[in-house]
């Protein structure tokens, strides 16, 4: 009889907690329903029909009683809530250091590209110890990057970037699901998750650019930022975005996550989700002082094309970055 | 022992008169409709039975083999939409509801009998329609139609579907219409709102919620079907929709729906314990107010289905914290309940073990939902099998539990024979068993991370599906017992008295059957709710004065 | 619960008042018709618009609709129509609101 | 079905209801609830074309400018006209004076059609600017984003299509009332011409609010 699991290993750092508010809740949960059928039991065989049972002294109603159930009932459930909350909001705000991982679900496959430049379908390797944050979004449907050693779960959402983050704890191989159902394969959206030592991932990555390097041009080894910086070139944005007298865009030099006044005096901050929509929506936010002149390439860049550009723009905030 | 009964036992009960096709398809009498609901709603309820058969042996191994992937997509739809929309949402309240409330509060008829059988066509041209989808093929989207698949990526009859769910959504409307004016307005003299019996309370908060909820719906799947039939894009982002919207609206009905299949159980399952306690319910007023409590805090949870769906975490915030509120009226009852049994007379016939079923899953039921209300846990099992075990206990083992118990309790009043009440015990102990053992499971599986709506799975969960799919045989047997014995009863159980079951109402001074006009003079209602002593038809009072048959509305007793 | 009224308590609208209303119905519709002249900004101008049309639909449920002389219970069922929408939209855009600004980020 | 005939031209009494005060209180109770339940309806609707308009306001902006705004203003006071002339027909109809009632009851269903017209009209003019959002047929649009366009036109449509199939319902059922209020079906009963002139203020209450949030915001 194979081995009878009972909890998905424990294998990110809030793990624990979600574990232990469940077995909270479970206690809880077991505690009142036993104290409750107990008592039923108890009363319907005590007065059952023919018993001896004293009936005199029937009480209709006691309002104190039904207020002091109900404030025990209002005072749990906030009690719940706040616990439940607090284990929530850890999984919401990764940590600024974390590294970065660009998902795309896409009809039946998970497609997920690290900036240092390797490219996997239905398998992520993250190193453990490290938080790791997940930039997500879908080509075509609604789906949702699962992975329940970790007891993350965020929606893939197309036409928007959703995001979610962990900490691996033990290295090993966990499971990798599609819990939103997308269609006729949604069960077989599935991968791996291969958690491995700090050592091991920096061996990974050395092989993965060097196989890489084996690979056809077209693949175009090397980071994330090089292959956005080619697009960059090879969509005409360098023609526009330059900077100096001749540009027509803005230059996109120390851009990211600075506040951007636009045409009509509000201000936005530059994040992922500012770049991808000015990609495909330039008219929509139109940075003060230039001509909406910019084509959409609404249906010209694939999903991790723009993540490649975000990448490659990105690395032109960075001092030392790629030079324009 | 004058009663209303006797004077009226010469006419003839709602099922004798004329038996002609006519008769019985342009009845406008409620009991006649209420049939008519209860055997389609039968049929749609072994139509979704087998789709979820075919899911239970598909799932038993880690491969997909038994079906197709679109075939498994396709059949677990067809279990989400024909159960919900066609058995649960109608379910109590067409079949129970449509032949009890004019009864229990001394009306001849609801106010609209003719909008009541229109409500009825509604349904059955609604039904019609999905098991002509089911035919071509039926689709593979899920009863929650999430876009922008639905709308642009499914290839089955979507429009087709979208328009049976919207017609049978319209039926429900009137229904709800119907009740709300037939309880405000047609009480008999002396029924005053808290002489009303609570299942007259939850049908009333139910019929609020139909009425309020519903059209929302509609109008999601509306632009659900106008937009994969024109190419609107409205919630397709490619062209800068928001598929968000759609759950939005979507769920802004279903979960107030959950409460319009869950309601009238808790409506039942006060009449159950109140009849099989023999004495008044303990804090009438407080479980009256609870169902309303209950439709109205209903209205504000919607998110907690949409925690990880790119939903703001302030949103989410605000409706964890809501669904928390919403458990304290479930909570209520289920502590008036226990406390009715408190210095009672408690018979266990078959319906009173219905309820105690229905109080036992209903308690995991609840729990569990707030668990799953919880921001922190929804994270890790929103989608899994924790949630389809979370929403089988509330519908299937608590409503289904309350549907069988009400129909075992007024079956006698219904069709005037009485059933056998070994089997039906036997039935209700099977079902309580059959239940857990098919759903507990798949609590295990869910929080191991199965994903819902999984043709093929990784092995190590088979255990549990194996475990689920044997559990789900024994409960296929207990739900099909009652359907023997109960046909049986039709022609060999024995004759049944006006009160079988000594209960308190105004439908237990009426013949087993109820004459086609209900009442022969509307009764003037001179007992508190569940008032043995007060009450003429019970046992207890016997000897006394029938209730004093009032000409009309104005002459008064109080 | 049995009330002791005549049997048409409706009668006493007069048609005088029938008049009124429909004249300042159409005064009203010219008025918001020619607000879009007036520039108050986005959300000044809908929200001007919205609240004569509000004005415009209290007329024609109260005159029209009789709903001065209907019973309490009638009113009752009026507010529950339009506070259950105000839940949908308010409790709705506090998920828009909050995802990232105004405008919420579709 | 026996109800109680106590005259020719006595108001027909339901053998489900005790007297006629609660016949009447359960209709107007009943019309007005499914009232209720259209204002969720269309309310959600107008909820949604609201959120999006507030998120693609430039290109609905140029929608909005696309439309005519004399023929909207024609056609909500046509709609307002047509409320007027049903409270003349429900007043009289009080009087007693049924051949009246069922006078007014048919100018306000010619008024209800001329809406349908003028609204037939605009969806010509639609038609002939290629701005019908339907896939297949070809949609011309010269400014920024076509595909916002198409969404601001889609939701033109619904918006004014269901409008228009509610008023197509009322102007059938006037019909009804009006023959049977001529032939004098309901004797001094005015209830049915009642709840008829709710159900007809409903759908022009819905263009009260459509008018402004379509034709209005040009700012």
């Amino acid at each position: 009889m194979q081995e009878f699991p009972i909890l998905p290993e424990r294998a990110s750092t809030i793990a624990g907690e979600v574990d232990a508010l469940f077995w909270g809740l479970v206690a809880f949960s077991v505690i009142a329903a036993s104290a409750v059928i107990g008592i039923v039991l108890y009363l319907a065989i005590k007065y059952r029909a023919g018993s001896a049972a004293d009936r005199s002294g029937r009480v209709e109603g006691n309002f104190k009683m039904e207020l002091a159930w109900i404030a025990t009932a209002v005072v749990l459930g906030i009690a719940v809530f706040t616990a439940g909350a607090k284990v929530y909001f850890d999984t919401v705000y990764a940590p600024a250091d974390a590294l970065h991982v660009y998902v795309v679900g896409k009809q039946w496959m998970w497609k997920i590209e690290h900036p240092e430049g390797p490219r996997e379908i239905n398998e992520l390797h993250v190193p453990v110890g490290r938080p790791v944050r997940l930039t997500i979004t879908s080509q075509d449907v609604i789906h949702s990057f699962y992975v329940p050693e970790f007891r993350i779960k965020m929606d893939a959402v197309p036409g928007r970037y959703t995001q979610a983050w962990f900490q691996a704890t033990q290295p090993g191989v966990y499971h990798l699901f599609c819990a939103e159902y997308c269609g006729t394969e949604h069960s077989r959206m599935i991968g791996r998750v291969v958690a491995m030592t700090p050592a091991d991932y920096e061996a990974w990555l050395e092989s993965q650019k060097a196989g890489a390097v084996v690979a056809s041009a077209a693949t175009a080894g090397g980071t994330m930022a090089s292959r956005g910086e080619q697009l960059f070139v090879g969509l005409g944005c360098a023609s526009c975005h330059v900077q100096g007298p001749q540009a027509r865009g803005p230059s996109l030099v120390g851009l990211m996550g600075t506040e951007v006044t636009l045409a009509d005096g509000s201000t936005v901050v530059a994040d992922e989700a500012y770049i991808r929509e000015s990609i495909l929506n330039p008219a929509a936010k139109i940075v003060a002082g230039w001509t909406p002149v910019m084509p959409s390439f609404q249906g010209l860049v694939s999903e991790e094309d723009i993540f490649q550009l975000i990448q490659y723009i990105q690395s032109l905030s960075r001092p030392g970055g790629a030079s324009q | 022992m004058n009663r209303i009964a006797t004077a009226a036992s010469e006419e003839p009960s709602y099922l004798g008169g004329e038996h002609s096709i006519k008769s019985w398809l342009l009845t406008k009498d409620h009991k006649r409709i209420a049939v008519l609901y209860l055997i389609s709603v039968t049929l749609f309820f072994i139509v979704g039975g087998i789709a979820a058969l075919l899911v239970r042996l598909e799932l038993l191994t880690p491969a997909g083999d038994l079906l197709t992937a679109d075939g498994y997509n396709r059949a677990f739809t067809v279990h989400g939409i024909v159960m919900i929309f066609f058995f649960l949402i109608p379910g109590i309240p067409a079949v129970l509801g449509n032949f009890l409330i004019p009864l229990m509060i001394g009306a001849r008829d609801l106010a609209f009998p003719r909008i009541n059988l229109l409500s009825w066509y509604l349904y059955i041209v609604g039904g019609l329609i999905a098991v002509v989808t089911i035919l071509l093929g039926g689709v593979d989207t899920g009863w929650t139609f999430y876009t922008p698949y639905s709308s642009v990526y499914a290839n089955g009859a979507v429009v087709l579907t979208g328009l049976a769910a919207f017609v049978a959504g319209f039926s429900s409307i009137l229904t709800g219409l119907n009740f709300i004016v037939t309880i405000h307005k047609m009480r008999a003299p002396g029924m005053t709102w808290f002489r009303l019996p609570l299942f007259v309370w939850a049908h009333y908060a139910t019929s609020l919620i139909q009425m309020l909820a519903t059209p929302v719906v509609a109008l999601a799947i509306l632009l659900v079907v106008i937009e994969r039939a024109f190419g609107f894009g409205i919630f397709d982002p490619a062209v800068g929709g928001d598929p968000v919207l759609f759950q939005h609206l979507f769920w802004f009905y279903s979960h107030p729906a959950v409460y319009i299949m869950l309601l009238p159980g808790m409506g039942v399952m006060s009449e159950l314990m109140a009849a099989f306690s023999r004495r008044r319910v303990f804090g009438y007023h407080i479980i009256a107010f609870s169902s309303l409590a209950i439709a109205a805090l209903g209205f504000l949870v919607w998110g907690h289905h949409m925690f990880v769906s790119s939903q703001s975490p302030y949103a989410g915030l605000v409706f964890s914290i809501l669904t928390m509120m919403v458990a304290a009226p479930s909570a209520i009852k289920v502590f008036n309940w226990t406390a009715t049994l408190h210095k009672a007379e408690v018979r266990f016939d078959a319906p009173m073990l219905y309820a105690l079923g229905f109080l036992g899953l209903f308690l995991i039921g609840g729990l569990t939902g707030v668990m799953l209300g919880t921001l922190g846990l929804d994270v890790h099992v929103h989608d899994t099998y924790f949630v389809v075990a979370h929403f089988h206990y509330v519908m299937v083992g608590a409503v289904v539990m309350a549907f069988l118990g009400g129909l075992h309790f007024w079956w006698p009043k219904m069709f005037g024979r009485m059933y056998p009440q070994l089997p039906a015990r036997i039935s209700a102990v099977l079902i309580f068993i059959g239940f857990n053992a098919t759903f507990f499971p798949q609590f295990v599986v869910g929080y191991l991370g199965m994903p819902r709506r999984y043709w093929e799975y990784v092995p190590e969960f088979q255990i549990y599906h194996v475990m689920s799919t044997m559990g789900s045989f024994v409960l296929g047997v207990g739900y099909l017992l009652p359907l023997i014995y109960l046909l049986w009863s039709l022609r060999y159980g024995e004759k049944a008295s006006e009160n079988p079951w000594d209960a308190v109402g105004v439908e237990w001074l009426t013949p087993s059957p109820p004459t086609s006009h209900n009442f022969h003079e509307t009764p003037t209602v001179v007992w508190e709710a569940y008032e043995h002593e007060m009450f003429p038809g019970s046992e207890v009072a016997s000897g006394r004065p029938a209730a004093v048959p009032s000409h009309s509305r104005l002459a008064e007793a109080d | 619960m049995n009330q002791q009224q005549t049997h048409h308590p409706e009668h006493h609208i007069g048609l005088g008042t029938y008049v009124a209303v429909f004249v300042a119905l159409m005064v009203l519709l010219v008025v918001t018709v020619a607000m879009i002249h007036v520039d108050l900004g986005r959300t000044g101008g809908f929200i001007v618009a919205m609240l004569i049309a509000s004005v415009k639909a209290l007329l024609v449920m109260i005159y029209f609709m009789h709903l001065r002389t209907a019973r309490a219970l009638t009113r009752l069922f009026v507010v529950f129509g339009f506070f259950w929408f105000a839940i949908l939209v308010v409790i709705t855009l506090s998920d828009y609101l909050t995802r990232a600004g105004w405008p919420p980020r579709v | 079905m026996n109800h109680s005939h106590t005259a020719e031209s006595d108001a027909r009494l339901f053998h489900q209801f005790a007297d006629m005060e609660q016949q009447h209180e359960s209709w107007s109770l009943g019309m007005w609830v499914f009232l209720a339940s259209e204002v969720l309806f269309f309310g959600a609707l107008i909820f949604s074309f609201l959120l999006y308009r507030s998120v693609y306001w430039p290109t609905f902006l140029e929608g909005t400018h696309e439309l005519d705004l004399v023929i909207g203003g024609i056609n909500t006071a046509i709609l307002l006209t047509s409320s007027f002339t049903m409270v003349l027909a429900v007043y009289t109809a009080q009087n007693g004076n049924h051949r009246m009632a069922a006078f007014w009851l048919i100018v306000t269903s010619l008024l209800g059609l001329a809406f349908i017209g003028v609204k037939i009209h605009e969806y010509g003019l639609k038609w002939e600017h290629h701005l019908i959002p339907i896939q297949g047929l070809e949609f011309e649009w010269h400014g920024e984003h076509p595909q916002q366009a198409r969404m601001f036109f889609s939701f033109y449509f619904t918006l004014t299509g269901l409008h228009a199939l509610h008023v197509l319902v009322g102007i059938l059922a006037i019909w009804v009332v009006a023959y049977r209020v001529a032939k004098n079906h309901f004797g001094n009963d005015y209830m049915p011409v009642e709840i008829m002139g709710l159900y007809w203020h409903f759908v022009d209450l819905v263009w009260i609010f459509l008018y402004p949030i379509l034709y209005l915001f040009r700012a």
